[in-house]
């Protein structure tokens, strides 16, 4: 490391992530002093403005925290509203919310993989330029793209805000000629997802190396676990998910308008990375050899890699969708499970006070929500912890390290080196100021 | 879906050209269209002509020339929305497109022989212009023609030169009153109105053709019919939300009268008994 | 012709009006082959320091720090539309309107509300002036286009000003009212083609009241389907609470 | 005149047949007593018995959105092509009070100036119509405009007898389709007096549902312009537009033009336009003919009991009941009739 290097880096309103942040990073004279990533989206209160609204309402507003996960947020909120007034869902919803989480993460990673990371790695400062020089490319993202948001029109009405995926299960079920339709869309899309792992297998990864805790679902049966399942950890912790305020273990930090988040050590790392560390045997036996031949054995800890085990998981969110659209198409949808729900006005669904937490993989790493109600199913609290703020705190170590080993590269480098590294995470600030330190008066 | 043409469709449009334009005041400019080949628009005076620009809309346009005319003939717009000001961005050379003519006209052959009492308000001059230009060119098929118009301040005014040229024909009785006076102006000042107790007329050989705005309706055919003239004398023209001109889309309807193809001018006769037409 | 120059600037908000672009998929090239993006700092690092010919903005403004931004991209932009429902109507982030400010900032940030500075809500037109609407939570992709090409050829464009129940009945939906639960169709603007009731679901106002929404007879059916105002005032409040600042005025 | 049965369970294959030909369109159930003609392929996806579908056929004769003119603005011209979109189709099961609709769409637009893309579309339908055995609901008023039997307007036309269809053949159309699919025998005289006995029975059910005689009916609403029940309405109505929406004779339409992204090409389309929305009689000076909601409503039911009598000597309203079904506001047909008829004694 070189002696009397200074430097200051201020990246303002960080490009190619969701949401507002900075980047700051002080050198003087070769010793690192602030590293920090700075959260300063406009705060929403969230959890403030839930309170007084119907337990039905939850998953339409916190859908709206953030448009990239928001099937995610829904389906993690619909968890715990469920658990919160001790609904217990059918097998056919069960399976359906899969079939709208892998299209979640399946979208997510692709709209991370080319649109943000893409850019960086072809050395290019966006995705516009690409359209000249790699027409064919851009192309198939946008193509593909559009597959999974015409997918989850089909299943649950868009996209962005699901309309048909509420407490209790489905407004809409899809038809038979839905399922033809959502069939056949993902196994076209086959051919597009060879030619990315294709891409992707000729990409170059920066360097760099940090072990942290791996914080994930866990389960004891085959399946991958995305929706169901126990939390857990690289360093052995296995919890229920209604504790999860002890694994997340929140603190503030002044700078951030995001919580920061540590476990059995200075920092975890959620998301595809910790997802692939801790359940990669149980992957689709396709997934499992695209990791193989990107080179996975039983761990990464290079957090660049990130980019690499979500590519992963898009080849499992396919075939593992496709397996349970195949499913149903042989045994038929029950659709007498259609509900109505509204506000629950027609009281289809029985309500009782109580205090529940979901637990969702969603594409950036695991996400808490948490209400309490009342017995007529009113919000008195509500909480929701983002992956994007469980990972600031592993971000900002990750930074530490990096700074020091890159350092004599000069300022523009490692600015970009640091750019890379948070957007690796995909990070999605926008939902981590959203939600932050509640109170549960008790 | 099978896609088929159709050959004499209502929607078809004919292509107009621009001859020429002429900014008339802040918000009304004019507009010479020639048809291809010059073919005669066939129109009477009183009737319209939808004018359509293809990604804007259509809108129903009063045609401000008389049949008289060769090879062309006139608009008049008022820029007041969308339609109207993507028009007025419109130069010579450019093309619009025309259906129409649409509704009946002033009723010439009637008119002919009696006397004439035209009102104009505002706007209204523009339709009363090509029967202003008709009765002109067959100056001797009609008796005493008297012109009023009405007019907000002199700089609204349309057709100023051509209404100077009136104002000195001896064979036309012409008046204009503003509402607002402005400092240049020395005549009269008021609503129009005002002008009609001034005229001297035979009722019974009398036709008054009145166009404005909706207000003006009511208190010009008070006036009117205070100087005996028969309602079945009273022409007028009626503006109502149209879409297709061919009496279907229903915008246009008052009562059970369809003001696109039944009008838009009526006899007062007609619509007295109607109620909402005027 | 010059492609104009178009920027996407985000306030509070998902940013999920912003992806419904990249949702539109190969659509998004043609209309990239009108336009010529020059910020969209959720996809782009580019910045562009001239005049915008147009600008997009998507969220509330819900800071004083907001309020100078906004109006700072008002004078650098020739066009301004306003971008989903944070945008043209305040939307979901109004909801913070129900609560006393410092109430709800001390409930969430229960040490350091102090750094958190925050105004009531307000959608975009309530701080500078809006030249074309795009309503919506999440805007209507096909409403979106329509926009858009009116902005490029220059002519405006008016948002529905009819209930959306008009869409809902061409979609041959049954009416939520009729399954036992309350829809705000007959109250909110058109033009997303009835998407929720489409979905089985109901409508949650999210693009905005109707200009003249007829409450007689919006009371009358509330008695009918013995709806509390409450009730009635919550469901509105979840999107349109921003209405109140213009009536305070 | 030609006769012939159609056995109840060889409808699907009648229905299979078909759709092997052309589009079939038939009312299929929606749940909450709501129907829909929709596309069928098979005889048990129809709803037999069902109330008036939620729109009526009129969908398929002049469709929501209907392009007119195909444009090209290329170089400033205004190039275009006027030209119609169509599927052929068959309709089934079309009630007595739909044929009337449709008959009364027919006037309408084949009267001067004629409407060629309507015509043009309707040459493509064919129709079967049904025959109600019974009141479809309190809203219907069938009766009323005496549209509870058919008065043409069909290719075909079925009588449900029970195990058999009885099928009047109207039309060559009607002719070619019953030789076509093969699943017909002829009726004999035991048949016809099962129709016989149907409607002597409807008899006895169908009685005209309004206190009223119905050519009294244009002379009651020259007397009824000003009456107070279009107030009363006029307060309770929310102008959501519904009432003209799902009626069979409503037709108003609006012009636009879609752009394309060249913002040089693009279509003319024309969409189903309501009279009870606000701006639907402004005019741009911000006179609107038809400000307040009583005009509407007053409007509405002018164009249905008054208006059209005068001008083509038939109702348009065809007793379907569906604008009474459809409003939030309980806005019913019969009971405003019923208002205006207390009023005017
Ligand atoms: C018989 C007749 C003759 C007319 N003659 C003239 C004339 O000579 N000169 C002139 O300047 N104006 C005339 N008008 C009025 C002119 O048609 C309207 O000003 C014009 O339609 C406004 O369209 P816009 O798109 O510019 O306005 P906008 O306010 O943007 O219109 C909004 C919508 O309303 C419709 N609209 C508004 N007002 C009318 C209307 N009166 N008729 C039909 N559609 C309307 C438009 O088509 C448009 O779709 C006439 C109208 C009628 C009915
Ligand atoms: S479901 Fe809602 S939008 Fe549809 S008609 Fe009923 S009230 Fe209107
Ligand atoms: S139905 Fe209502 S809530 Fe849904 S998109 Fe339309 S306006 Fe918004
Ligand atoms: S359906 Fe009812 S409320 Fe709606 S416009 Fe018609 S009469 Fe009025």
């Amino acid at each position: 490391m070189s002696k009397k290097v200074n430097m200051n880096i201020k990246v303002e309103y960080l490009t190619r992530v969701e949401g507002h942040g900075n980047i700051v990073v002080n050198v003087k004279d070769g010793s690192l002093g602030a590293c920090r990533l700075d959260i300063v989206e406009a705060p929403r209160f969230f959890e403030g403005m839930l309170r007084g609204r119907s337990i039905f309402e939850a998953q339409h507003i916190t859908s709206r925290i953030c448009g990239i996960c928001a099937c995610g947020h829904s389906l993690s909120s619909i968890q715990a509203a469920e658990d919160a007034i001790g609904f217990k869902p059918s097998q056919q919803t069960i399976d359906l919310r899969k079939l709208l989480l892998h299209y979640e993460i399946l979208d997510s990673h692709i709209l991370h993989i080319y649109l943000l990371v893409a850019p960086d790695l072809l050395g290019v400062p966006s995705f516009s330029p690409l359209i000249k020089t790699h027409n064919a490319v851009v192309r198939r993202a946008l193509r593909m793209k559009k597959t999974c948001n015409d997918v989850c029109d089909i299943l649950v009405g868009r996209h962005i805000h699901p309309i048909s995926s509420v407490v209790g299960g489905f407004t809409k079920l899809p038809r038979e000629k839905d399922l033809e339709a959502m069939h056949k869309h993902l196994t076209d899309m086959r051919v597009d997802m060879d030619e990315t792992v294709q891409l992707a297998s000729t990409l170059k990864f920066p360097e760099f190396d940090r072990e942290t805790e791996y914080v994930g679902l866990v389960s004891d049966d085959n399946e991958y676990p995305l929706l169901m399942g126990d939390i857990g950890s690289s360093d052995g912790v296995r919890m229920k998910k209604k504790d999860y305020k002890k694994i997340t273990n929140e603190f503030i930090v002044p700078h951030s308008s995001a919580k920061h988040a540590k476990l059995s050590r200075e920092s975890y790392a959620t998301g595809a990375l910790a997802r692939l560390n801790l359940n990669a045997k149980k992957l689709h036996p396709k997934a499992k050899k695209v990791a193989d031949a990107l080179g996975f054995k039983t761990k990464w800890t290079n957090p660049y890699l990130n980019t690499a085990a979500q590519l992963v998981e898009c080849v499992h969110c396919i075939e593992d969708s496709i397996a349970i659209i195949e499913r149903y198409q042989k045994k038929g949808i029950n659709h007498n499970e259609e509900v109505i729900v509204g506000l629950n006005e027609n009281k289809q669904i029985p309500v009782k006070a109580g205090n529940g937490v979901g637990a969702v993989e969603v594409p950036r790493g695991i996400l808490f929500h948490n209400y309490e109600v009342d017995k007529d199913g009113i919000i008195k609290n509500a909480n929701c912890i983002i992956p994007t703020n469980q990972n600031v705190n592993n971000i900002e170590h990750d930074m530490k390290k990096l700074v020091p080993e890159i350092l004599d590269k000069g300022q523009e480098k490692v600015t970009l080196a640091l750019e890379m590294l948070v957007r690796a995470y995909d990070p999605c600030i926008s939902c981590s100021a959203h939600f932050l330190d509640v109170k549960f008066v008790k | 879906m099978k896609r088929e043409i159709i050959r004499n469709s209502e929607f078809e449009v004919k292509k107009g050209r621009i001859v020429s334009t002429r900014q008339m005041t802040k918000i009304e400019k004019f507009f010479e269209i020639a048809l291809a080949d010059e073919e005669p628009l066939g129109h009477d005076p009183g009737q319209f002509v939808e004018v359509s620009l293809f990604g804007v809309g259509e809108a129903p346009i009063s045609i401000a020339s008389s049949p008289t005319k060769r090879g062309t003939f006139d608009l008049c717009v008022r820029a007041v929305g969308k339609f109207t000001n993507a028009l007025h961005k419109l130069k010579e050379g450019d093309e619009v497109g025309i259906r129409g003519p649409f509704g009946k006209g002033f009723p010439v052959q009637t008119l002919e022989g009696n006397d004439l009492l035209i009102l104009a308000g505002g706007l209204g001059i523009v339709p009363l212009r090509s029967l202003i230009d008709y009765v002109r060119a067959n100056r001797r098929d009609f008796g005493k023609v008297t012109i009023l118009l009405g007019c907000r301040t002199p700089k609204d005014m349309l057709f100023g030169d051509e209404v100077d040229e009136w104002n000195k024909r001896l064979d036309v009785n012409f008046s204009c009153t503003f509402d607002k006076a402005d400092p240049e102006w020395s005549g009269n000042v008021g609503v129009i109105t005002s002008l009609i107790p001034g005229v001297n007329l035979d009722p019974e050989h009398t036709y008054a053709v009145v166009v404005g705005p909706p207000i003006m309706y009511k208190f010009v055919i008070k006036e009117l019919l205070a100087k005996m003239i028969p309602d079945t004398h009273i022409i007028l023209s009626l503006e109502r939300h149209m879409k297709c001109g061919i009496g279907k889309c229903g915008h246009c309807q008052i009562q059970g009268i369809f003001c696109c193809q039944d009008g838009p001018v009526f006899k007062y006769s007609e619509l007295k008994n109607i109620k909402g037409a005027i | 012709m010059n492609k104009p120059k178009v920027a996407f600037f985000d306030f509070a908000c998902c940013e999920g009006c912003q992806l419904q672009v990249a949702n539109l998929g190969e659509q998004l090239l043609d209309i990239l082959g009108v336009i010529d993006v020059v910020e969209f700092r959720e996809v782009m690092s580019e910045k562009w320091n001239k005049e915008y010919d147009v600008a997009i903005i998507e969220g509330s403004i819900t800071t004083p720090h907001a309020v100078d931004r906004i109006k700072k991209i008002r004078k650098r932009s020739k066009v301004l539309i306003a971008y989903g429902s944070c945008a043209t109507i305040g939307g979901i982030n109004g909801m913070k309107n129900n609560f006393e400010l410092d109430e709800i900032r001390e409930h969430v940030y229960p040490d350091n509300a102090k750094h958190f500075p925050t105004i009531p809500t307000m959608a975009v037109d309530q701080v500078v002036k809006v030249d074309y609407y795009v309503n919506g939570c999440p805007i209507y992709p096909p409403e979106f286009l329509k926009v858009i090409k009116a902005v490029l050829k220059g002519i405006p464009y008016a948002v529905p000003d009819k209930a959306v129940c008009a869409e809902c009945k061409l979609n041959e939906n049954v009416c939520m009212y009729e399954k036992g639960v309350i829809c705000l169709g007959p109250v909110t603007k058109a033009g997303c083609n009835s998407w929720c009731i489409n979905n089985g679901n109901i409508c949650y106002g999210c693009r905005g009241v109707v200009t003249n929404p007829q409450e007689q007879a919006q009371n009358d059916i509330m008695v009918k389907y013995k709806i509390s105002l409450d009730l009635m005032l919550n469901k509105m409040n979840m999107y349109n609470k921003c209405r109140e600042i213009d009536k305070d005025e | 005149m030609k006769y012939v049965i159609l056995k109840k369970n060889k409808l699907d294959e009648f229905i299979v047949n078909l759709s092997k030909q052309k589009k079939v369109m038939a009312p299929v159930s929606k749940g909450y007593n709501n129907y829909a003609f929709e596309e069928v392929t098979r005889g048990g996806q129809i709803a037999l018995k069902y109330i008036p579908t939620i729109l009526p056929p009129k969908k398929y004769f002049m469709p929501q959105y209907e392009t007119v003119v195909e444009y090209d603005t290329k170089d400033g011209k205004q190039n275009m092509e006027a030209i119609v979109e169509y599927d052929e189709m068959i309709l089934f099961g079309v009630h007595t009070c739909d044929l009337a609709g449709i008959q009364s769409l027919n006037v309408v637009f084949s009267d001067r100036p004629k409407d060629l893309n309507y015509i043009i579309r309707k040459n493509k339908i064919i129709l079967i119509g049904l025959e109600c055995n019974d009141y479809c609901d309190e809203h219907a008023s069938c009766k009323l405009v005496n549209n509870e039997l058919p008065n043409g307007g069909y290719d075909l036309f079925f009588t449900d007898l029970g195990d058999f269809f009885l099928v009047h053949v109207n039309t060559w159309e009607g002719e070619n389709l019953i030789s076509l699919t093969k699943v017909f025998e002829p009726a004999d005289d035991i048949h016809m007096k099962k129709r016989e006995k149907l409607r002597a029975k409807k008899r006895e059910i169908f009685k005209n549902e309004v206190k009223i005689n119905p050519d009294q009916i244009p002379d009651l609403f020259d007397r009824s312009h000003n009456s107070k029940v279009w107030y009363k309405l006029g307060e309770r109505c929310l102008s959501c537009g519904n009432c003209t929406n799902v009626c069979p004779t409503c037709h108003c339409f609006d012009v636009e033009d879609e752009i394309n992204l060249d913002l040089k090409t693009g279509k003319r389309i024309r969409i189903w336009d309501s009279c009870q929305h606000e701006s639907f009689a402004k005019v741009a000076g911000g006179e609107n003919f038809r400000r307040k909601a009583a005009g509407r409503q007053r409007h509405r039911y002018f164009r249905k009991f008054k208006y059209p009598v005068d001008k083509f000597s038939r109702y348009f309203c065809t007793g379907c009941g569906r604008c009474s079904r459809t409003c939030m506001a309980d806005i019913r047909l019969k009971e405003t009739l019923d208002d205006l008829i207390k009023e005017s004694i």
